[in-house]
C-alpha cells in the first residue's frame, strides 16, 4: 500500500490546477478540461480513501459514478459550447456578456 | 385677604350669573345675527350691557364690605383631583365688576356712535361682548386655572379687536404682536400654575390662602405668575405691544388697553397678593418702577395722540405695580379704579376728536394724520365739549388736587413712603421714582392738551368740525364727571374714604404731609410744563426732551450706555429690537431647523438609501457577466470562509 | 348584538369593501353611498357601544375567539386570538376614528379619479384603523397595524399631489421600519410569556394583558424581568423597550423620526391627510400606552426622562419648523409633530394628570388636526395652491371660512375653551409634578415645553396675518374667481369638528370620565410594577 | 516493491506534471492531449490502489470517449472562426491566487491529518470484479439506475441543444 | 449468499415506497417516446406530464399519510420520511404549476417533449435529493438536477439562452466539483458514504479537514439554492431562461437543495457536539444572501433579474430556518417554503402573462393597473407576500421562522443569531423598495397600455387559487402547521 498522503497531495494538486485553469483560461473547452481535472481530483481521493476500508467498495463506486457524471457533463458542456460558438462566434467565456447587471 | 366663608345667597348668585353671562349672550347674538339686521346689534349689545351693569351694581352693594361670596361646581376629575369652576367675589372683585361692566357699558354706548357704518360691526360687538365676559371671568374666578383660562381669552379678544380693521396691515401686525407678547407672559403664568399644582395640588384661591406659612416654592410661583402680569399689564420688558395696539378702534383702546384688560394684571396681583414673598415683591416693585418711568418718558416724545395715552397707561400701570410691590394692593386697586375712568375718558375723548376730524376730512376730501398732535391745535373752539372732558380727565391723570388721580396717586406715594423705610437703601430710588413719574405725567399731559386744543389751528383750519353725536358725548360726560374727587372721597385731600376702607379694612398708613407735598409737586410740574411749553413752541422742546431722556437713561437703565437716545428710541431699538431680534432669530433658527430637517435628517435617510444603493452596487459589481470572474469570486469567498473558519 | 359590537365596527367596512368589489367601476355614486352607509352604520354601532359601556377602569365588550393555535413541540403552544375590547384608552380613540372617518368620507366626495379603487381602499383603511385600536392580541394588533400601510401607501401614491411617489415611498419606508422594530419585540415577547389559560401546558399567547403581567414571564427567557440578560452592554428588556418606543415613535412621529410626515401630508389628498393626522399618528401614541409602557414598566421608568426629552424636542422643533414653512399643509403637519410631542411628554411623566392629558391630547389633536387639514383642503380645492405667500386678505372674500380658520388655529394653539387647552394643561401639570411625585422628569422639561405654546401662537398668527388679513390680493396665478366661501358640504364636515373641539374644551367631564380610570390605573400600574421590577431584578 | 514504488512515483509525477503544464500551454489541443496523459497516469495509479475496474473505466470512458468528443469540439469551434487554437489567459493573478491558496490550505491540512484505517481486510483481486458486479446490482442499484437516467437525459439534452443549431442554420 | 438475497428482498420491498419516483422515471421515458411519435400534438404532451405529476403527487400524499416512521430504501441509499415526503409534495405542486404555466404558451416552446422530459428529470432528481442518505445519491441526484437545469436554461433557444446555459453549466460544474471534493474528504475521514453515520464517528468532530470537507460539500448545496456567495449564476440564468423555467428554478431545485442542506448540516453538526461553528456558517451565509439579494435587486430594471435577486434573498430567509438548528425551526422553514412556493408562483404566473404582452423591463409595467386591474392586484398580493407583510402567508412564514430563531438565540445565546434576527427582519424594508416597484409602475405611473381587459382568464383562475392560498395560510396557518408538525424530523 502506497502512502495515502501522496494520493491526497496529487488530488489536491489536480484540484487546484483545475481551478486555476477554470478561472484563467480564455476558452470554454479549456475550462471544461479544468473541470474534468477537478472531478478527477476527487476520484483520486475517493480511490485512495477506499484503501482505508477495502472491505467495502464505496469509494470506488463513487468514483465510477463520478466518471459517468463527468461523461454526461462533458457531453452537455460540449453541446453548449458548440451552441454558444454558433451564436456568438466565440468560445471565450468572458466575451459572453449580454447577461449582466 | 379676609377670612372667607361661603354662604348661599341665591340672589347674589343669580345676579352674578346675569352680569357674567349677558355679555356672552351679547357675543352670541351679535355673532349669529344676520347681515341684514346688523344695525340692531349695537342696541341689543348695549341693552344687555345695561342689564349686566345693573346686576353688577346690585352685586356690588350686596358684597361690598360684607362677607365674600363663594360658590363652585365640579368641572372635571382626574385621579384624586377635582377641577372646579367657581366664583369668589370679595370687595376687590366687586369693585372691579363695577369698573368693567360700567366702562364696558359706556364703551358700548360710545361705539354705537363711533362704529356706525363699519362693515364688521357685528364682529366688533361680538368681540366686545366676549371680552367683557372674559374680563368678568378673570374677576370672578375662584381659582388660578380659571383665571388663566379667562386671562388667555381676554388676550384672544384683544387680538381680535386690535385687528378689527383687518385690511390694515399695521392692525393685524399689531394684533399678532400683542397676542404673542401676551403669550410669552402667559407661558410664565402657566409655569407658575405648574409650580402651584406641583406643591399644592390645588388652584383654589381660598385653599391656597389657607396655608399661612411662607413656603419656598412661593417665590418662584409668584414670579412666574408675575410674568403673566408683565405681559398683560405691559410691564418692562413686555411693554412694547401696547402702543402698537392703538391700531385698533379707539373705544377698544379705551376699554381694553386702558381701563380694564391691562389692569387685569394689577387686579391679579392684588387678588393673589398672599402668594408673593418679600423677595418676589422686590422684583415686582423694581419692574413696576422701571415701567412707570419708561412709560412716562416715552409719552413725552410722542406725537400720536393715542400713543401718548398708551405710554401714559404704561406708566400708570407701572405705578400700580409699584404699589403692589410696596405691599399696598389697596392703593394699587384704588389707582386702578380711578385710572380706569379718567383714562377711558381720555381715550374716548381722543376718539371723538379722531371721529370728528375723520368726518370732517371725509367732507372735505382732505387727508392728513388726524392722530398726530403736530397737525392739530386750537381745537378748543371747535370741540369745546371734548376739550372740557380732556381737561377733566387730563387733570385727573396729572394728579391735580380735586381730581381722583390726585387721591389715588397719593395713596401710592404714601405706600411707597412707608415701604421705603427710614434707612436709606435702594428703596428710596423707587420712592423718588414715584415722584419723578408723577412729575413727568404732568408734563406730557399738559403738552398733549396744549398742543391739541391751545394755540392756533394748523391743518384743521379749513375743516368744518362738529362735536360728536350724543351717544358718544354721554359716556364722555359720565367719565369726565367720574374724574372728580367726590366720587371716591369726600375730602379732596384724604384718600382714605369709603372706597379705600372697603379695599383695605385694617389700619391705614397716613402721612399727613403727603397731600401737600404731592400737591405742591404737581403744581411745580405744572409750572414747569407751562414754562417748557414756550420752548416747545420754539421747537426746541423735543430736543430738550431728548436730553432729559438721555439723563434718565444713563441714571436708571443703562449707566454705561453711551448711546444717548430717546427712551422711545431705546424702546424701539432695544426692546423691540430685541423682540424683533428674537423673532428674526427664531425665524432664522426655524429656517435652520427646516434646512436641517431637509438636509441632515432627510439627507441621512436619503443617505441610508444611498448607502443601501451603494451596498447594492457593491454586491452587484461582482455581477459583470463574466462567468470566470463569478467562479473566482465564489471560490475566493469560499477560501475566505475556510481560512476564517479554521484559524 | 351587544357582545359583537366591536366586531361589527371592524367588519362593517370590510364587508362593504367586499360588496364594493362586485359593483362595476362605472357606478361612481354607489361607491360613495356604500362607504357613507358603512360609516353611518359604524356611528350607530358606536352609539350602542357607548350605551353599554360603563366607565370603571376595566376592559369591556371583550370578544375572544381562538384564531391560531399551533403546537410547537418542545417550545410549547403558540396561541393567537381574536381578542378585542375597549377601555378608557381606546374607546375615545375608536369614537374619534369613527367620526373622523365619516368626515373623511364626506370630504372624499370630490374625488373623481378611479373612484372605485379609492373608496375600497378607504374602507380597508377604516377597518384596519378600528382594528388596531381595539385589538388586545399583539398579533392581531400587528396585523391591523401593518395592514394600514398598503391602503395608505396607495391612497397617497395614486391620489396625491405632485411629489406623491416620493412621499408615499417615504411614508411606507419609515412606517415599515417602525413596524419591524415592533415585530422584533413581538416575537421576543410572545416566546417569553406563558398564558395560564391551559394549566400544565406551556402556552405562548399574544395576549397583551398577559404580557403586561410580570409574573407571566417564563423564567430564564431573555425578556424575563427577573433575568438579567444582556444584549451587549444593555439589559435585554431595555433594548426591547427602546425598539418598541422607536417603532411607535416613528408613527407618532417624534423628532428626529418625523420627516415622512410633512411630505406625506403635503402630497396626500385632503381626506387622507385628515385620516393620517387625526388617526394614524394616534396609533403611535396608543401603542406606547398600550404596549410599550405596561409591558416594560421598569424600562419605561428608566427611560422616561428620555421619552419626555424627546417629547419636548418634538414640541420645540416642530414649532420652529412650522414657523419656517411656506406651504400651509406643511405648516399644519409640523404643528402636528409639535402637538404629538405633548403626548410623549405627558406619557413620560407617568402621573395621572400627564397620562390623562396625553390621551386627551390624542383625541383633541384628532379633532383639531382634522379640522386644520380640511381647511387646507378647502383652499386647495379652490385654487390648487397652498403657498402661504400667494394669499393675502382672504378674510374679505371668505368670511365664514376665515371664522373657521381662526377657530381652528386658536384651537390648535391651545386657547382655553378648546379641547387642546385641557389636554396641554394636563400634560404640563403632570410633567411638572412628576419630579415631586415620582421623580421621573425634571421640571425644566415642562418649562421648556411651554415655549411650544409661544411658537404655536407665533406660526399660526403669522399665517393668519399673512393669508387672511391685510388687503386682498393673490399671487402665483390664482384666479380671483376661484375664491368663494364655504359650501354646504364643507360646512357639514367642519361644523361638527368645531363643535367637538369647543365642547371638549369647555365640558371635558364626559371624555375625562372615560379616560380618567384608565389614566389612574395606568400610571399606578406602571409605577408600581416598574418599581417592584427594578428593586428585585 | 521498489519497482512498484518507482512506478507509483513516476505515474504520480506524470499526472502532476501534465496537469501543471496544462496551465501553461496555450493550445487547446495540446491541453486535451495533456489531459489524456494525466488521466492515463491516474488510471495507472488506480491500479496501484487496487481499483482496476475504475482504472479500466477511466481509460475507456475518458481517453476513449470524452476526449474524442472534446477534440471534436475543439475542431468544430476552431474551424469556423479560422483563428489559431491559441488560448489567452485572463484573471491570471486572481486565478493563481485562488488555486494556490486552495492548494496550500489542502496540503497543509492533509499532511496534518491522521486518517483512520477502518478495516484491515485485504481486498481479493480475483473476486473484486465479481463483487463489484454484485454490489452494483444490489447495494448500488439505485445510483446505477439513476446514472442511466442521467446519461439518457444528458444525451437527449445534448441532442436537442445541438439539433437547434442545425435547425437555425437551415 | 444469504446476505445478498436479503438485500434483494429489501430492494424489492423498497420498490413499493418508490412509486412516485418510479412514475416519474417511467414518465420521462414515455414522454420522450410520445414526443417521437406525436410530435405535433402538444396538448397531449402537456396533459401527459400533468398526469404524471398528479400521479406522483397523489402517491406522494398517500405515502406521507401512511408512513409516519422513516424507512430506509435501497440498502440505505435513500430514506422515505415525513420531511422528504413533504418537500416532495411541494416539489410536485411547484412543477405542476410550471407545467400549467408552460401550457399557456406551449406553442412558443420549442422541443416540448424534451422540455417536459427535462423538467420531470429535475423533479426526479429533486425527489431523490431530498430523500438521499448517501453521498453518492446526493451527488447523482444533484447532478441530475443540475444537468437538466443547464439544458432547461437554454430552452429559449436564443443567444441569451445559450449564454445563460453555458454560464450556468460552468459555474454549476465547478460548484459540484468542489462539493465532490468535499464529499471525498468526508468519505476519507469517516470511511462511510452514508452521511447519517457521521455522527457515529465522534473522533472526526474536531478535525479541521472535516470542517473543510463539510464546508466544501455545503458549497454545492449553497449553489443549488443560490445562496451567497454561490449566487452569481442565478440572475444571468434567470434572465436567459423562459418564464416557467425561471419560476421552476426559483422553487424546485431550491426546495430540494434546502432539504438536503438541512439534513446534511444537522449531521455534520453531530448533535451540537461538533467543535466547529456550523450554525455561524449558516447564519453568515443567510446574512450574505439577504444582503446580496436585497441590495442588488435595488438596481434591477429587468423583471427576471429582479426575481433572481429576490430568490437569492428568499434563500436567505429559508436558511434562517435552518440556522436555528432546532426541529421547530426546520418545521417553520417548511412552512415558509410552502408559502414561498405559493407566492413565488403567484408572481411568476402574472409576470409570464405580462411578458407575453412584451413587458420585460419594470418600467414597461406602467399603467397596467388600469387596464388589467385584477391581474395587477393579484401580482401585488404576491409581491406583498414576498415582502412579508400581513395579511399574507409570507408574513406568517417569516414570523414563524424568526420566532424559532429567537428561541434558538435564547437557548444558545450566540450573538450572531441576534444579528441575523434583526438584520433579517430589517431586510424586509430593503426588499420593499424593489418588490413594490412593479406595482408602483403599474398603479401609480401612468402609461400607455392597450392590452385588452379580460378577467376570466386561466391565469386569473390559477392566480385566484394561489391568492386564496396566500391569504389562507395567514389566517389559518394552524392547519398546515398541524400537518408539518406531524412530520418527525429526526435523522
Amino acid at each position: 500500500m502506497f502512502p495515502l498522503q501522496h494520493f491526497l497531495y496529487l488530488g489536491a494538486l489536480l484540484f487546484s490546477v483545475g481551478l486555476i485553469i477554470v478561472i484563467t483560461k480564455r476558452n470554454a473547452i479549456m475550462v471544461l478540461l479544468g473541470i474534468e481535472l477537478m472531478l478527477n481530483a476527487s476520484n483520486v481521493n475517493l480511490v485512495a480513501f477506499n484503501q482505508l476500508n477495502p472491505s467495502a467498495l464505496d469509494g470506488q463506486f463513487f468514483a465510477l459514478f463520478v466518471i459517468i457524471v463527468a461523461v454526461s457533463e462533458a457531453a452537455v458542456g460540449l453541446a453548449l459550447v458548440l451552441r454558444v460558438y454558433h451564436d456568438y462566434k466565440t468560445s471565450v467565456p468572458d466575451e459572453l456578456n449580454e447577461l449582466k447587471d | 385677604m379676609e377670612a372667607v366663608q361661603s354662604y348661599q345667597s341665591t340672589s347674589v348668585e343669580l345676579f352674578l350669573l346675569i352680569a357674567l353671562l349677558l355679555p356672552l349672550l351679547s357675543f352670541f347674538i351679535s355673532f349669529i345675527i344676520s347681515e341684514k339686521y346688523s344695525w340692531s346689534v349695537p342696541f341689543l349689545a348695549t341693552l344687555l350691557l345695561i342689564v349686566s351693569l345693573a346686576s353688577s351694581i346690585y352685586v356690588f352693594f350686596s358684597i361690598w364690605k360684607h362677607e365674600p361670596f363663594a360658590a363652585h361646581i365640579h368641572w372635571f376629575v382626574i385621579g384624586d383631583f377635582h377641577f372646579t369652576i367657581g366664583i369668589l367675589v370679595n370687595n376687590i372683585s366687586a369693585l372691579m365688576l363695577i369698573v368693567v361692566t360700567g366702562i364696558s357699558f359706556l364703551v358700548h354706548l360710545y361705539s354705537a356712535g363711533y362704529m356706525v357704518g363699519d362693515v364688521g360691526i357685528r364682529r366688533y360687538f361680538a368681540m366686545l361682548g366676549f371680552f367683557t365676559f372674559s374680563m368678568l371671568g378673570i374677576i370672578l374666578a375662584d381659582n388660578l386655572l380659571l383665571i388663566f383660562i379667562f386671562w388667555e381669552l381676554v388676550g384672544f379678544s384683544s387680538y381680535m379687536l386690535i385687528g378689527h380693521w383687518k385690511e390694515k396691515i399695521e392692525a393685524s401686525t399689531a394684533a399678532t404682536k400683542a397676542f404673542l407678547i401676551n403669550r410669552i407672559g402667559d407661558v410664565g403664568f402657566l409655569v407658575g400654575l405648574m409650580i402651584v399644582w406641583a406643591y399644592q395640588s390645588s388652584f383654589n384661591l381660598i385653599e391656597l390662602n389657607s396655608s399661612t406659612d411662607i413656603l419656598s416654592w412661593q417665590t418662584a410661583a409668584s414670579l412666574c405668575i408675575f410674568c403673566g402680569v408683565m405681559g398683560k399689564s405691559t410691564q418692562f420688558p413686555l411693554l412694547t405691544w401696547l402702543p402698537d395696539a392703538m391700531e385698533g378702534p379707539t373705544p377698544v383702546s379705551a376699554l381694553i388697553h386702558a381701563a380694564t384688560m391691562v389692569a387685569a394684571g394689577v387686579f391679579l396681583l392684588a387678588r393673589i397678593h398672599f402668594i408673593f414673598t418679600n423677595q418676589a415683591l422686590d422684583v415686582v416693585i423694581i419692574i413696576g418702577g422701571i415701567t412707570s418711568l419708561m412709560g412716562a418718558l416715552a409719552a413725552l416724545a410722542q406725537h400720536d395722540i393715542k400713543k401718548i395715552l398708551a405710554y401714559s397707561t404704561i406708566s400708570q400701570l407701572g405705578l400700580m405695580v409699584m404699589a403692589i410691590g410696596a405691599g399696598a394692593p389697596e392703593a394699587a386697586m384704588f389707582h386702578l379704579f380711578t385710572h380706569a375712568f379718567f383714562k377711558a375718558g381720555l381715550f374716548l375723548a381722543a376718539g371723538s376728536i379722531i371721529h370728528s376730524l375723520h368726518q370732517a376730512q371725509h367732507h372735505n376730501n382732505d387727508h392728513f394724520d388726524v392722530q398726530d398732535v403736530r397737525n392739530l391745535g386750537g381745537l378748543r373752539k371747535k370741540l369745546p365739549f371734548t376739550f372740557l372732558i380732556f381737561i377733566l380727565c387730563g387733570s385727573a391723570l396729572s394728579g391735580l388736587p380735586f381730581f381722583t388721580g390726585f387721591l389715588s396717586k397719593d395713596a401710592i406715594l404714601t405706600a411707597l413712603q412707608f415701604w421705603k423705610g427710614s434707612e436709606f437703601s435702594w428703596r428710596w430710588f423707587m420712592f423718588a421714582n414715584g415722584f419723578i413719574v408723577s412729575f413727568v405725567t404732568v408734563l406730557y399731559t399738559f403738552r398733549m392738551i396744549w398742543s391739541v386744543f391751545m394755540g392756533d389751528e394748523k391743518k384743521t383750519i379749513n375743516l368744518s368740525i362738529t362735536e360728536p353725536p350724543l351717544v358718544m358725548r354721554a359716556p364722555l360726560a359720565i367719565l369726565g364727571f367720574a374724574s372728580l374727587w367726590f366720587i371716591v372721597s369726600i375730602n379732596p385731600l384724604d384718600y382714605s374714604s369709603w372706597l379705600y376702607t372697603g379695599l383695605h379694612a385694617g389700619k391705614h398708613f397716613h402721612f399727613s404731609l403727603m397731600p401737600i407735598i404731592s400737591g405742591l409737586w404737581v403744581m411745580l410740574a405744572f409750572v414747569t410744563a407751562y414754562v417748557i411749553r414756550n420752548k416747545s413752541l420754539q421747537s426746541t422742546f423735543l430736543m430738550n426732551n431728548f436730553h432729559l431722556d438721555r439723563v434718565y437713561d444713563t441714571l436708571i437703565v443703562k449707566p454705561t450706555s453711551q448711546l444717548a437716545n430717546l427712551v422711545d428710541h431705546l424702546d424701539r431699538k432695544w426692546i423691540d429690537g430685541f423682540i424683533h431680534g428674537t423673532a428674526y432669530g427664531q425665524v432664522i433658527l426655524a429656517h435652520f431647523t427646516n434646512w436641517f430637517d431637509r438636509i441632515v435628517i432627510d439627507g441621512s435617510v436619503d443617505g441610508v438609501a444611498g448607502v443601501a444603493k451603494g451596498i447594492g452596487s457593491l454586491t452587484r459589481s461582482f455581477q459583470g457577466g463574466k462567468i470566470q470572474l463569478y467562479i473566482f469570486w465564489a471560490i475566493f469567498a469560499i477560501i475566505i470562509f475556510l481560512i476564517w473558519l479554521i484559524i | 348584538m351587544q357582545q359583537y359590537l366591536i366586531s361589527l365596527l371592524i367588519f362593517t367596512p370590510l364587508i362593504a369593501a367586499l360588496l364594493g368589489i362586485f359593483i362595476p367601476a362605472k357606478l361612481v355614486p354607489y361607491f360613495k353611498a356604500l362607504t357613507l352607509f358603512a360609516n353611518i352604520l359604524q356611528v350607530f354601532f358606536l352609539f350602542q357601544i357607548f350605551n353599554s359601556y360603563e366607565s370603571n377602569g376595566t376592559i369591556q365588550l371583550i370578544e375572544k375567539q381562538s384564531w391560531i393555535t399551533i403546537n410547537m413541540g418542545s417550545l410549547g403552544i403558540l396561541k393567537a386570538e381574536y381578542f378585542v375590547g375597549l377601555d378608557g384608552l381606546n374607546l375615545p380613540l375608536v369614537a374619534l376614528s369613527v367620526v373622523v372617518l365619516l368626515i373623511a368620507t364626506i370630504s372624499s366626495w370630490t374625488i373623481d379619479k378611479n373612484v372605485k379603487g379609492y373608496f375600497l381602499l378607504l374602507l380597508l383603511l377604516n377597518a384596519a384603523i378600528i382594528g388596531s385600536f381595539t385589538a388586545l392580541d399583539f398579533l392581531l394588533f400587528y396585523l391591523f397595524f401593518e395592514f394600514m400601510l398598503l391602503p395608505m401607501f396607495f391612497l397617497i401614491a395614486m391620489w396625491g399631489g405632485a411629489r406623491r411617489e416620493y412621499a408615499s415611498i417615504k411614508f411606507f419606508l419609515y412606517t415599515l421600519v417602525g413596524s419591524i422594530f415592533i415585530l422584533i419585540v413581538m416575537i421576543a415577547l410572545y416566546l417569553s410569556v406563558s398564558d395560564p389559560s391551559e394549566p400544565g401546558r406551556l402556552v405562548h399567547s399574544f395576549n397583551m394583558l398577559n404580557m403586561a403581567d410580570s409574573t407571566r414571564f417564563i423564567s430564564n427567557t431573555i425578556l424575563d424581568p427577573h433575568n438579567t440578560w444582556m444584549i451587549g452592554p444593555f439589559p435585554a428588556r431595555y433594548c426591547a423597550f427602546l425598539l418598541l418606543f422607536f417603532g411607535f415613535a416613528i408613527k407618532l412621529p417624534m423628532v428626529p423620526l418625523h420627516t415622512w410626515l410633512p411630505d406625506a401630508h403635503v402630497e396626500a389628498p385632503t381626506p387622507i391627510s385628515v385620516i393620517l393626522a387625526a388617526l394614524l399618528l394616534k396609533i403611535g401614541g396608543y401603542g406606547l400606552l398600550r404596549i410599550a409602557f405596561p409591558i416594560f414598566p421598569d424600562a419605561a421608568m428608566h427611560f422616561s426622562w428620555f421619552v419626555g426629552l424627546m417629547g419636548v424636542i418634538s414640541i420645540i422643533y416642530g414649532g420652529l419648523n412650522a414657523l419656517a414653512c411656506k406651504d400651509l399643509k406643511r405648516l399644519i403637519a409640523y404643528s402636528s409633530i409639535s402637538h404629538m410631542g405633548f403626548v410623549l411628554l405627558g406619557l413620560a411623566s407617568l402621573t395621572t394628570e400627564g397620562v390623562a392629558g396625553s390621551v386627551y391630547q390624542m383625541v383633541s389633536h384628532g379633532i383639531i388636526s382634522a379640522m386644520l387639514f380640511l381647511i387646507a383642503g378647502v383652499l386647495y380645492d379652490r385654487t390648487h395652491d397652498r403657498t402661504i405667500e400667494n394669499y393675502s386678505g382672504l378674510s374679505t372674500k371668505m368670511q365664514s371660512y376665515t371664522v373657521i380658520v381662526v377657530v381652528a388655529f386658536f384651537g390648535s394653539m391651545g386657547l382655553p375653551g378648546f379641547s387642546g387647552f385641557i389636554a396641554e394643561i394636563m400634560v404640563f401639570l403632570g410633567a411638572f409634578k412628576s419630579n415631586s411625585v415620582n421623580g421621573l422628569l425634571h421640571e425644566s422639561l415642562a418649562i421648556v415645553a411651554t415655549l411650544g405654546l409661544v411658537l404655536g401662537a407665533a406660526y399660526y398668527l403669522w399665517t393668519l396675518q399673512r393669508m387672511f388679513f391685510g388687503p386682498f390680493h393673490l399671487k402665483g396665478g390664482i384666479l380671483e374667481s376661484s375664491i368663494v366661501d364655504l359650501n354646504k358640504r364643507e360646512y357639514i364636515m367642519l361644523i361638527p369638528l368645531v363643535i367637538a373641539a369647543i365642547f371638549f374644551g369647555i365640558i371635558p367631564q364626559p371624555l375625562m370620565d372615560i379616560i380618567d380610570p384608565f389614566a389612574k390605573h395606568f400610571s399606578e400600574f406602571v409605577i408600581n410594577s416598574g418599581k417592584s421590577l427594578t428593586l428585585n431584578p | 516493491m521498489n519497482l512498484l514504488n518507482f512506478i507509483f512515483y513516476f505515474l504520480e509525477s506524470v499526472a502532476a506534471l501534465s496537469a501543471v503544464s496544462m496551465i501553461f500551454i496555450r493550445n487547446v489541443f495540446y491541453g486535451a492531449l495533456l489531459l489524456i496523459t494525466c488521466l492515463i497516469a491516474l488510471a495507472g495509479l488506480y491500479v496501484l490502489a487496487f481499483a482496476e475496474f475504475i482504472a479500466v473505466t477511466q481509460i475507456l470512458i475518458y481517453a476513449g470517449g470524452i476526449l474524442v468528443v472534446i477534440i471534436f469540439g475543439i475542431m468544430l469551434t476552431s474551424k469556423i472562426s479560422g483563428k489559431p487554437l491559441v488560448v489567452e489567459h485572463a484573471n491570471l493573478f486572481s486565478g493563481t491566487l485562488a488555486g494556490l491558496s486552495f492548494l496550500g490550505l489542502l496540503i497543509y491540512f492533509l499532511s496534518a491529518q491522521k486518517f483512520n484505517v477502518f478495516s484491515t481486510a485485504k481486498p481479493l483481486p480475483e473476486a473484486s470484479l465479481h463483487t463489484f458486479g454484485i454490489e452494483l446490482m444490489s447495494d448500488f442499484i439505485l445510483p446505477f439506475e439513476i446514472a442511466g437516467i442521467l446519461l439518457l437525459i444528458a444525451l437527449i439534452g445534448a441532442a436537442v441543444i445541438s439539433s437547434s443549431i442545425k435547425s437555425k442554420k437551415v | 449468499m444469504e446476505i445478498l438475497s436479503d438485500k434483494l428482498e429489501l430492494i424489492r420491498m423498497s420498490i413499493s415506497f418508490f412509486i412516485p419516483e418510479l412514475i416519474l422515471s417511467i414518465g420521462i421515458l414515455l414522454i420522450i417516446l410520445i414526443g417521437l411519435i406525436k410530435k405535433d400534438n402538444l396538448t397531449i404532451l402537456s396533459f401527459f406530464s400533468l398526469g404524471i405529476l398528479v400521479l406522483s403527487l397523489w402517491f406522494g400524499i398517500i405515502q406521507i399519510r401512511q408512513h409516519v416512521l422513516p424507512i430506509n430504501l435501497f440498502v440505505g441509499m435513500i430514506r422515505v420520511d415525513g420531511f422528504s415526503g413533504y418537500l416532495k409534495i411541494l416539489i410536485d405542486i411547484g412543477t405542476l404549476l410550471t407545467v400549467l404555466m408552460t401550457w399557456r404558451k406551449q406553442r412558443e416552446q420549442k422541443h416540448l417533449p424534451e422540455y417536459y422530459a427535462l423538467i420531470l428529470a429535475v423533479v426526479l432528481g429533486a425527489h431523490l435529493l431530498v430523500m438521499s442518505m448517501n453521498l453518492i445519491m446526493v451527488f447523482l441526484s444533484l447532478e441530475l438536477i443540475s444537468i437538466s437545469s443547464y439544458l432547461l436554461a437554454g430552452f429559449s433557444f436564443s443567444r441569451k439562452g445559450s449564454e445563460g446555459s453555458l454560464k450556468y453549466f460552468l459555474f454549476g460544474s465547478v460548484a459540484s466539483a468542489v462539493m465532490l471534493y468535499g464529499f471525498s474528504l468526508l468519505y476519507g475521514l469517516t470511511g462511510s458514504l452514508d452521511f447519517s453515520s457521521f455522527m457515529h464517528h465522534q473522533m472526526v468532530k474536531d478535525q479541521p479537514l472535516f470542517l473543510i470537507g463539510g464546508f466544501m460539500a455545503l458549497v454545492g448545496f449553497f449553489y443549488k439554492i443560490a445562496a451567497a456567495p454561490l449566487h452569481p449564476w442565478s440572475p444571468d440564468v434567470y434572465e436567459a431562461a423562459p418564464m416557467p423555467i425561471v419560476a421552476f428554478f426559483s422553487v424546485v431545485p431550491k426546495l430540494a437543495g434546502i432539504g438536503i442542506l438541512s439534513k446534511f448540516i444537522l449531521t455534520v453538526n453531530i448533535m451540537g457536539q461538533s467543535a466547529y461553528p456550523w450554525q455561524i456558517i449558516i447564519c453568515i451565509v443567510a446574512i450574505l444572501s439577504l444582503t446580496v439579494g436585497n441590495f442588488s435587486a435595488l438596481w434591477q430594471k429587468n423583471v427576471k433579474r429582479l426575481m433572481a435577486y429576490s430568490s437569492i434573498a428568499q434563500s436567505g430567509f429559508l436558511l434562517v430556518g435552518v440556522a436555528t438548528f432546532l426541529p421547530q425551526g426546520i418545521h417553520y422553514m417548511l412552512f415558509y417554503a410552502t408559502a414561498y412556493m405559493i407566492m413565488n408562483y403567484l408572481v411568476f404566473i402574472y409576470l409570464q402573462q405580462f411578458e407575453s404582452c412584451g413587458m420585460h423591463e419594470i418600467s414597461s409595467f406602467a399603467g397596467i393597473g388600469r387596464s388589467q386591474p385584477l391581474s395587477s392586484l393579484f401580482l401585488l398580493i404576491g409581491l406583498v407576500a414576498l415582502i412579508g407583510l400581513p395579511p399574507t402567508a409570507g408574513f406568517m412564514g417569516k414570523f414563524f421562522i424568526f420566532s424559532s430563531l429567537w428561541e434558538s438565540y435564547q437557548l444558545s445565546g450566540q450573538p450572531i443569531l441576534l444579528w441575523l434576527f434583526i438584520f433579517g427582519l430589517l431586510n424586509a424594508v430593503v426588499s420593499l423598495f424593489y418588490y413594490l416597484r412593479i406595482p408602483y409602475y403599474s398603479f401609480i405611473k401612468s402609461g400607455e397600455s392597450n392590452i385588452k381587459t379580460n378577467i376570466l382568464t386561466f391565469e386569473n383562475l390559477l392566480g385566484l387559487i394561489l391568492v386564496i392560498g396566500v391569504l389562507y395560510l395567514f389566517f389559518n396557518p394552524g392547519l398546515l402547521m398541524g400537518w408539518i408538525n406531524k412530520i418527525n424530523f429526526a435523522l
